[in-house]
């Protein structure tokens, strides 16, 4: 059984043995072996060129990376927490996603960011900041919410020749563990993948809200068959054509995201559907979702915060019953 | 870094005994409340993780007890002496730790992610060095009032090498604005030591290039700490402009209290143990006849006494309900 | 008659006048007036404490406001272009944003952002990133899209004790010229306004688009009576009511904005009414955007990317036969 | 900022006769070209801003001609002459600037917002040092992969106030790459003279605490920067990392050809033209009797030439259709 973030370690493992080209680079990530020991070992295998400790500047190790990979690198970045890309949005946004678009060079650059709630890291260590790159035409934006797609994702990600936001949920890392396969794989960007088929609603979702949702349907027993559960992937470009044939099918959507709601992507994806498959809607399409606010830390306000497989049964039950 | 001994000279000058005083008593306290919270975190009444100033007390101490209550101080996250020495009890940082309602973040923020405006002292976020421009611009707002207080803004090593902290100075200097940058150098950045992060030996080179005066000082002596403080607090006061004063220190734990710090060689840790400020200050303290060991004993005790009684409120005290994630968003 | 951007003068000039603790801040806006003259002559008049000149670092001076109102000041902040807050980000987001929700200290800080395109401008001097910051709780966030409103915006703007971005656009700097009152007013933050009223579609749009919408309709005389244009002003928090009310007169909607298309305001407003009042729809929410690139330059480029009124037009007389 | 002559001491490094007339004509054909554009601009024929490096010729030029075929040059929003000597054509400036379908953006940046990566030439993006750290990576890259190739930078005075300028310098010095940065220090970043950019003197200055050899150099003597960056560019090419050069120049114009630039006083205008770098270097290559008069006269007609037609071929070019707008978003 592997775990989440021993997925992603042997992600970036295989890929540096695969293809010279790729380095990693970030704050703690060589003797020590990354904050969340994603790195662990592996400067001891590649040496430190290939793994790149680098002082606190987040706007210069991504500058660089950027840089490099216009000589033909493939850098993996890590954030020490995906709150600290702030740092970095200029080099990011401005720099990274528009390279290809003005000059034809290909960026193709990982940015791991360790992202979500859910262990009381407070306003700063607890963000999901999709969004923001979901936002910015040049980036790819992806979220495994499964070990099978940590590591797939991954190497997809490393190997697409475009900066790619790579989202990996902390709270997941050491408590989702699962069987896969020895052999490389890969899991194509942009597909969504159908975790429950169910005829009468359709909940959208990605990341460690999935858990929650497949928890929710635990607490629905009487809605087994009914209820059908989208695990996105990938959010930038989102896979709009599973998504439209699940909701032409059961006519009833809920979308469940753990970044705040307003402009989550929970409205990107209902002005999809509102705008595409309007006529096939039975039912107003709702969201559960973090409130607006920072992330706080204490336990009962952070329980509050994030959304759980309660908050989305309840939703769910009532859009079934509308 | 040096392993000198305090600087005794007599010619130069020294903080009167109730200073001196003042100076241990919060050193004391600073860690007589982490060495409480460490027994916390063992014991899992922590749910964030911790994030110690053991060994690096004199340097937040030194610093406080020269401002009055409306110059300000923007802490580092690991200068609780500062946050003492400008009025903030260990009550106050027990209810923060512990996430309760009547702390003053009300359970929203963790570790020395806090501040108490009211003592002017403001707060840090995580985002290593944001606080140098926004130190600046209580300078600022201090200068355009046309005052004479002044502002500490406190940073690690580990920060100076970000955008934010060269913006900042930067500004204070062309804007000639009343504060001192303090920068906290214990030689790392969570696992990652000077070296890697400076082609520099000392972060004062790095702080020359901005046109303010710039000193290096054993931040494990508080009183070097103290008077190289002084003239750039004067100067701020005075309405010089900035100053930058670098103390060299030992972080003696690991980054937080999840590391066991392997990477940090044993010598190191020798050498800051060897060059304790509470313990050199105290040796100091008694072999100069200033205290006796009574007014220690008597300093000792009453920490003790304020720590445990702090602690038994904090961990009786509520939590906020969850609702009360939703208040405070906006100002009204 | 005034300009948009005299408007805006005045609106800076009357509040310092008022207030001693307001104050501005940026590149070039002392005695150069800004890049736009938006601040020509309030140096000489208040001297350089109170209009400062700053170097090149928006993370540093963005700051620097930021603890300036902690000590009860209100700078008003100008970027040169709304494009360089990317370089501000982590302290609007994560600094400005947060302060109020964690120690209860107000953040009045406004920073003035000249946005968007129609002038070739590029890449990097057109841009319309308001949804960075819609979707940062703790942020307020206004465009105005007429003379009277630039310029009460600015003002309640100024007043507010929290953090606004202002949205000031570029291309209706000179363009727009109206009759304004002599005496002191302010346009409350969080109010839209109806623009035109119609029975049959609402148009939700705001800042130049709103001019678009307008032309559109001079496109449609057929359409006079059916068509109620709402100029929202602040997108953050926007005007629910005033939307509601309208989509559930009309029954269809069209979204018009100049940002891109995936991740903008068009989503969350779609979010909220398939959400509120999904019984009351009788089309599609169909929306009009910029594409998902940069913003070209050559003008042919630029033109095809810009929304325009014969753009609304055709989408919105659609709706109408839907 | 000394208005000496040109350094001419012959015991110093001097380029040979094919070099000098080099230099020579892409100072000349930069100058040539933006003079062409300025009449564009007159005539309303850019649809864009123009912004010149007239009188900063030197700089870019004296650094690109050192550079072969795979070393790298990031150049700043003035250095035209970077661009050409890396081997860039006066007919893609002027595609480019004119927003046409076969220019290196395809219509979609103006100024010298590009780049050609054929000739390895990197593009500046409008956020000012942004291009800082991006060049350390290129270096990174070729330090990976144990090249002797060679990345030069290039940046005004204004930007190195940006937390990006500080990074990236700090990355380069920590990396050891080989890298030169060059700071086109023309004395104002837009209309904010240096003084109230910085509180020192000199960038040099403020960029010696990264730990790499900094130099001063005025920018209007070509010879002198050739001179200044040879030592550079040696450095990074032999593995020992990276330098900094401040090249002291004058802009001769307003920030941008819509700025009248009162705020100048006329006095640096004058300064700028008395020591005008083309005029300069022309009038040493002539008494030193390196070139002929013949030599020059076939340059500037050569050059005439080529901007003639280069012009002509531009306008006559085809616009991106609209819907182009579209296209390679993303790499496939
Ligand atoms: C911008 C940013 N990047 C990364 C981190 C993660 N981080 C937290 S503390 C730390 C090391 C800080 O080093 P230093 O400034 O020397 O302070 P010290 O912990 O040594 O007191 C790092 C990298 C952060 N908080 N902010
Ligand atoms: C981050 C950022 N802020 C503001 C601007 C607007 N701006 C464009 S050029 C310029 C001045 C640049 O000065 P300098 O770096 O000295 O270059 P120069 O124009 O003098 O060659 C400014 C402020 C910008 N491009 N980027
Ligand atoms: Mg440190
Ligand atoms: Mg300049």
């Amino acid at each position: 059984m592997t775990t989440y973030i021993e997925a992603i370690r042997q992600g970036l493992l295989e890929e540096m043995r695969r293809d010279p080209d790729v380095f990693l680079i970030g704050e703690d990530i060589g003797a020590f072996g990354g904050a969340f020991k994603a790195t662990d070992g592996l400067m001891e295998e590649f040496g430190p060129l290939r793994v790149v400790d680098t002082p606190i500047a987040e706007a210069g190790f991504t500058g660089l990376s950027i840089g490099a990979s216009m000589m033909g690198m493939r850098p993996v970045v890590e954030f020490q927490f995906s709150d600290f890309m702030s740092c970095a949005f200029d080099q990011i946004t401005n720099f990274a996603a528009t390279t290809h678009y003005r000059l034809g060079i290909p960026v193709p650059v990982t940015f791991r960011a360790p992202t979500g709630g859910g262990f009381n890291g407070g306003p700063f260590h607890s963000g999901c900041p999709e969004m923001y790159y979901v936002h910015t035409p040049g980036l790819k934006v992806v979220a495994p919410g499964t070990v099978y797609d940590a590591k797939g994702l991954l190497k997809a990600s490393i190997r697409d020749d475009n900066p790619v936001i790579y989202l990996e949920h902390k709270h997941l890392y050491r408590r989702l563990k699962e069987d896969i396969p020895e052999e490389d794989y890969v899991v194509p960007l942009g597909k969504a993948s159908v975790k429950v088929q169910g005829t009468g609603l359709t909940i959208l979702t990605y990341g460690a809200m999935l858990h929650a949702c497949l928890a929710a349907l635990e607490l629905l027993p009487d809605h087994r068959g009914a209820i059908e559960i989208i695990d996105l992937r990938t959010l930038l470009p989102f896979d709009q054509e599973t998504i439209l044939d699940s909701v032409k099918k059961t006519g009833k959507v809920l979308i469940v995201h753990e970044a705040r709601r307003t402009g989550g992507i929970a409205g990107e994806l209902t002005a999809v559907i509102a705008d595409q498959v309007f006529e096939y809607l039975d039912a107003p399409i709702r969201r559960v979702t973090a409130p607006d606010t920072p992330v706080p830390y204490a336990p009962p306000l952070e329980d509050f915060y994030l959304p759980n497989g309660s908050d989305v049964a309840k939703v769910a039950s009532e859009l079934l019953a509308y | 870094m040096s392993e000198t001994a305090l600087s005794t000279h007599d010619s130069e000058v020294s903080p009167n005994r109730d200073v001196l005083l003042k100076m241990l008593r919060y050193m004391k306290l600073h860690r007589a409340i982490e060495s409480r919270l460490e027994i916390a975190y063992r014991q899992g009444k922590l749910v964030g993780p911790l994030f110690v100033g053991t060994g690096e007390e004199a340097i937040g101490v030194a610093g406080a007890v020269q401002l009055g209550a409306k110059d300000v101080i923007f802490p580092s996250h690991r200068d609780l002496g500062g946050f003492l020495a400008k009025g903030v009890s260990a009550e106050q940082v027990f209810l923060h730790y512990l996430g309760r309602k009547d702390g003053p973040t009300r359970g929203r923020d963790a570790n020395l992610h806090f501040g108490v405006w009211e003592h002017r002292v403001g707060s840090f976020i995580s985002h290593m060095a944001a606080t140098v421009p926004v130190a600046a611009g209580a300078a600022f707002a201090i200068k355009s009032r046309n005052q004479a207080h002044v502002v500490l803004c406190y940073n690690g090593d580990g920060s100076t090498s970000r955008g934010d902290w060269h913006e900042g100075l930067n500004l204070a200097a062309v804007l000639e604005l009343p504060i001192v940058y303090v920068c906290v150098n214990n030689q790392y950045a969570y696992s990652t030591p000077l070296s890697r992060q400076m082609a520099v030996d000392t972060v004062a080179e790095r702080a020359s290039g901005y046109g303010m005066p710039v000193q290096t000082v054993d931040g494990n002596d508080a009183l070097a700490v103290y008077r190289a403080m002084q003239p750039a607090i004067a100067r701020a006061r005075g309405g010089l402009g900035p100053s930058f004063v670098e103390c060299v220190t030992y972080r003696m734990t690991g980054h937080g209290a999840h590391d066991p710090a392997d990477y940090v060689p044993k010598e190191f840790f020798e050498a800051g143990a060897r060059t304790d400020p509470i313990e050199q200050f105290t040796n100091w303290l008694l072999s100069s006849s200033r205290v006796s060991p009574f007014d220690i004993d008597a300093i000792v005790r009453e920490i003790e006494a304020e720590v445990e009684t702090a602690w038994a409120v904090a961990e009786e005290s509520d939590y906020p309900d969850g609702p009360e994630t939703l208040e405070g968003v906006y100002a009204d």
